[in-house]
């Protein structure tokens, strides 16, 4: 059984360049994380602001979700929770559908063509099922394809945990369980979770291959999940990696976490940015520059501000939508309560006119 | 079209291998439908024609086969579980409802789950403890699923075909009871009964009776029954389809007949009687002659066996509220 | 008695501290309702006041949660579980229906069940995808549950004190909506108000309207809108208990309006209205003078909030109810 | 983590005789094996000839039930399946009941008080909850019980497996979770059910103590037993003992296991039937003969003659029972059912005479 412990205590400054990654990949990296963060924080500005509902921030997470999306091919599927904004940016989502999302609007469920992103799981560690079934289905089916599931430390609670990871032992499923673990479930703590020192050593109980990652580290990251593929592709079955990780804002926008973890706790994790930690490896390689730094800034705020621009011009809700994606085809009791709602709304126009 | 005398669960048999047969993408998974080729024997033959990827013995999880499932429709298999009895869908009713249910929506349409989920259900066959339920309304009040149940050989494999093809979920009762009763010519070819419609199956003018799955042959032996000690001509419609359920028939029954009897084995409070009734209340209030009365299993816990005879509706018990609705 | 103008979230959290003030076999467990005080705060200050023993933050877990609640009560203590969101109660689904509802009856009384599972539910919150569910169906349509739901601060103390005296587990359904809506006079002392007993909280002779939980409030403005706009006369029922619920009161006020709207969140298929409305078409039929009519949420799955106002009834609908009736 | 295993290949003719098991338990030990194969046979063939329904029979699981059942204390509580009826049988559960309760009599539900077993479970490891409840509130009410659950090796990839053993690690409940690893969960195989080397192992995943022990060897199963009710008494929490043993029969009377287990591999765990094994030790310390095996014999079955006649003896079954335990109360819903019922029971009773 095989759980390797690569967690680095701290940012290191004089790191040597990592072989199989190509420059432009380490750059892309960070670009794509900076993006992610600003974007993160727009969504927690607009919630405050009562632009969108609730909206439950990455902040902290970004190494975990943007290394791990950039390791996986095309083909490969990705599993999000209401956590992983930023593997979903990075896979493809466009950020006018996450703000719909976000925003209680039925068009923010549409995920385009070609991205092999499934919708949120929201009930905590249903979506580990799921993605064992899509990694069944392209084995069966003869396809160069692999999953990836992210799950939360509290998800590890949960009976779909097991029964998942279970049935990608058995089965030999091509998939990737990434746990982001942030030691906390909400309020409750990883030592309240579970007594198991590691979620990691899990995969013990189903014949996986377990290994644990530091989450704040983009490298390590990216490498973890690239072993994991290669392994998956080659029939070597399932991985679980645990990241070790920390949210450093709330929960959710409703959230209060002070109520529940110490200020010092989270401000020892900031000193462990994952964004801060992987520009001064750039810097240390020359590959980026305060100048570069706000180019991409710019850009990625031209980007936001045009996608929040799109989301609030898009056209009122619209009725149908209770109704169009329930069954195949409309049946017939549905066929008169669309009428009616249609019709009453009609008359309610009518009326304010 | 030639055939052959099928008892129901031979039917469903062939149903499945037919399917198989036609569209590779169909896959069965479940617990023990294997090598041991099903503790109903549903699924016999199926692992030596089709091999071990396609019927695959499954670990004892049902949220882990339903889960699985989804994943699996939704990357262009066509799966279909088995839950061995069905008080066990319910450690995975969280995928049903929550996911397989709603993955149009929540996609837009973009992931579908077009599986099919068979559960032997019902009673009345000396089976133990909570091998018994017949709790279709958890099912029935869940949009986005499509919820059938044969009750006889024809229409358990027509049905079933129906089901594999439909591009929407459906749950599959089979009522176990009727597995082995009786044999009935079902042809050798594909065919398919539509989803979605009822079926008028003994015509009558006094009295409308629907009911479906496991208590279907109760009700037809209660027609007779009606008709040779009273003298009432009683219309016996098979639902088939419990959700979306065909309205058109069975108001058109009823507005002709002015009098509806439901019977089924699920509990009456919140049995899918009551929907009917209410819905005939809505509709046909104005030809009825009589509350419309429901017939049905007694609102507590199926029994152990030897109680089950009391506890669900037999033909006496449908007699009598068809005696209910003719003296009112 | 003297008392204070409290929310139903200050009055649920009252009640929660007399119970425990008072039983201290009553215990409190879920997800972050210690630290954290609850998503809600339902359970804010517990900690501190009873300890970590008797407010217990659990692993994410829910049929551990309800699974060991059911263990704790079998062995003497009165848990009081909360699920965070009612679509969360699903993974521990068969732990409600196959052994708290059972334990009763599956060990002839030797041993039983006498919990409380506190569950939010309903929409029309700005909530995220799933967090807004309202299936009391699934439980309601279980024998050996009784199922609860206030719609105001003094019920919410009252119900919730005789639902933990209670020797049957109950399914306490709380109205997110309503959590903060508005204040009322609640009584600081111990009181109780019955399970199983329907109120009526406004006379009235043309129709009755039946309601509960999170419409209650839509109910009573339509009763007063159709009063003001039509000159009808309105009786509203507030359910309280959804089963075994009151026939009594709602047959006897039906029989005296002859016309009877029920309204609800829960999808209109198989909710409760249908039972209601079966129920009332079985007892009442000689005096009604129109169909009964059911006003709820579309059958559709719960949508994203935009369209929640939409998706669920509303004063407006149910005014259109009351008028169908009235003009039938 | 550990995980210790204690297989004995074979019958040992010569073992010393253990320490701290005094002669009375040992024989009484396989008294009670002799009995608990004799009540399963005969309810075997009780139901092949009609007078009972569906049964799962014990034989195999002797050693497991029986020395597990001993080894604890009054005060402690059992959580049995199915299948054990052996344990529930040394526990103090009538014969009587349980022939009811195959028998579909809704009599046969009743544990007598101050038996503490549960009612047997039916959906699989549902029990292990309900369990670790029961231990919860022994702790939080300072009483000294253990609870013990048992479960098959199906069972272990069941969704309540894991919350259970979960809990028990976080909150350190005083509880054994006691696997019956009979290497078949009806038809599938062990291999098709979890990718783990054992089940023992899976006790890492929860903070636990895995054990494994031969299930055909009373005394090994016995003293894991009081190992683990030691530990959980003095506060070290749960143990998760996997035992390995071998159904012989069918799962239930309706099972042919011919279709599934290749025949030779029943007959080479037969040669380790828990009840010769523990006879030879017996008679290798003087401590049995075939005088008293055959005075025990005559002696159980006498009993279990008695039961079945009390079982036919029973009267009728009353409507009554399927409303008297719904509710603290009846409601009048149920009241006016009942009576309907009543009333018909006694037109068809009138009509028949
Ligand atoms: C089945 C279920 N139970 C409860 C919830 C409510 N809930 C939402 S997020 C959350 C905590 C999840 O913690 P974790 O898995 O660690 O992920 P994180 O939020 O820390 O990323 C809970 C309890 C839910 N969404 N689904
Ligand atoms: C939740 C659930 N699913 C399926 C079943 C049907 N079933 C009864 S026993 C059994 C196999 C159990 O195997 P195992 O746990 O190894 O115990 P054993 O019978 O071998 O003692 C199955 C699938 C059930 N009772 N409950
Ligand atoms: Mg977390
Ligand atoms: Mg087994």
């Amino acid at each position: 059984m095989d759980v390797s412990y690569v967690i680095h205590p701290a940012p290191a400054a004089d790191e040597p360049k990592p072989s199989g990654m190509d420059d432009a990949l380490l750059v892309h990296m960070y670009e794509q994380m900076v993006w992610v963060r600003q974007f993160d924080r727009r969504l927690v500005a607009l919630q405050r602001s009562g632009r969108i509902g609730t909206y439950p921030p990455v902040e902290g997470h970004e190494a975990c979700q943007v290394a791990s999306a950039l390791a996986l091919r095309q083909q490969d599927w990705v599993f999000p929770t209401y956590r992983d904004t930023g593997a979903m940016l990075v896979r493809g989502v466009p950020m006018e559908r996450l703000l719909l999302y976000w925003n209680g609007r039925a068009e923010g469920l549409y995920i385009p063509e070609g991205v092999k992103v499934f919708p949120i799981a929201v009930p905590i560690a249903t979506q580990l099922p799921h993605a064992a079934g899509v990694a069944w289905a392209a084995r069966l089916r003869g396809l160069d394809e692999v999953a990836l599931a992210f799950f939360g430390d509290g998800a590890s609670s949960e009976g779909d945990f097991h029964e998942a990871l279970n049935f990608a032992g058995v089965f030999r499923l091509p998939i990737i369980f990434f746990c982001e673990n942030n030691q906390y479930a909400i309020s409750v703590p990883y030592a309240r979770q579970t007594a198991s020192e590691t979620i990691a050593q899990k995969a013990q109980a189903y014949g996986l291959v377990g290994k644990r990652v530091d989450g704040s580290d983009a490298i390590a990251v990216y490498q973890a999940v690239r072993e994991a593929l290669a392994e998956a592709r080659q029939g070597g079955g399932a991985t679980l990696i645990e990241a070790l990780t920390y949210r450093y804002g709330p929960h959710t926008t409703s959230d209060d976490p002070s109520k529940y973890r110490p200020k010092e706790e989270a401000e020892a994790w900031r000193e462990r940015d994952p964004l801060l930690r992987h520009r001064r490896r750039l810097e240390g390689w020359g590959l980026w520059d305060e100048e570069r730094q706000q180019a991409l800034e710019r850009r990625v705020n031209e980007g936001i501000v045009a996608a929040i621009r799109a989301m609030e011009a898009a056209p009122p809700p619209n009725p149908d939508d209770l109704f169009d994606h329930v069954y195949a085809e409309l049946p017939p009791r549905l066929v008169r309560q669309r009428d009616e709602l249609r019709a009453r709304l009609a008359q309610r126009e009518g009326a304010e006119r | 079209m030639s055939g052959r005398e099928l008892t129901l669960i031979q039917a469903i048999n062939a149903g499945l291998r037919e399917a198989m047969r036609r569209d590779e993408r169909v896959m069965l998974l479940g617990e023990d439908i294997g090598k041991n080729g099903g503790v109903f024997r549903a699924t016999e033959g199926l692992l030596e024609e089709f091999g071990e990827d396609r019927v695959v013995d499954t670990p004892l999880a049902e949220s882990g086969i339903l889960g699985t499932s989804l994943g699996l429709a939704a990357n262009g298999m066509r799966p279909v579980p088995e839950i061995q009895f069905m008080a066990f869908i319910y450690p995975g009713f969280e995928q049903v409802v929550s996911h397989i249910a709603r993955i149009r929506m929540r996609s837009r349409g973009r992931y579908t789950a077009p599986l099919v989920v068979r559960v032997p259900y019902g009673g009345r066959n000396r089976a133990p403890e909570l091998h018994s339920d017949s709790t279709e309304t958890f099912f029935a009040h869940t949009p986005g699923l499509v919820v059938v149940s044969p009750s006889r050989p024809y229409d358990g494999k027509g049905l079933l075909l129906s089901a594999i093809e439909s591009e929407d979920p459906v749950i599959f009762l089979e009522p176990m009871r009727l597995y082995r009763a009786y044999r009935e010519e079902v042809p050798d070819d594909y065919y398919t009964v539509p989803l979605g419609r009822a079926e008028v199956v003994r015509a009558g003018h006094d009295v409308t009776l629907i009911s479906w799955g496991s208590t279907m042959r109760d009700a037809l032996k209660a027609a007779e029954q009606a008709e040779q000690e009273h003298g009432w001509s009683v219309e016996v419609i098979d639902l088939r389809t419990l959700s979306p359920w065909d309205e058109e028939t069975v108001f058109a029954s009823v507005i002709r007949t002015g009098r509806a009897v439901i019977a089924h084995e699920a509990f009456g409070h919140l049995g899918l009687g009551a929907e009917l009734a209410a819905r005939i209340g809505e509709e046909c209030i104005l030809d009825l002659e009589a509350p419309v009365a429901r017939v049905a299993s007694y609102d507590v816990p199926a029994p152990l066996f030897q109680l089950e005879d009391w506890y669900a509706p037999d033909a006496g018990r449908i007699v009598e509220g068809i005696h209910k609705v003719m003296t009112f």
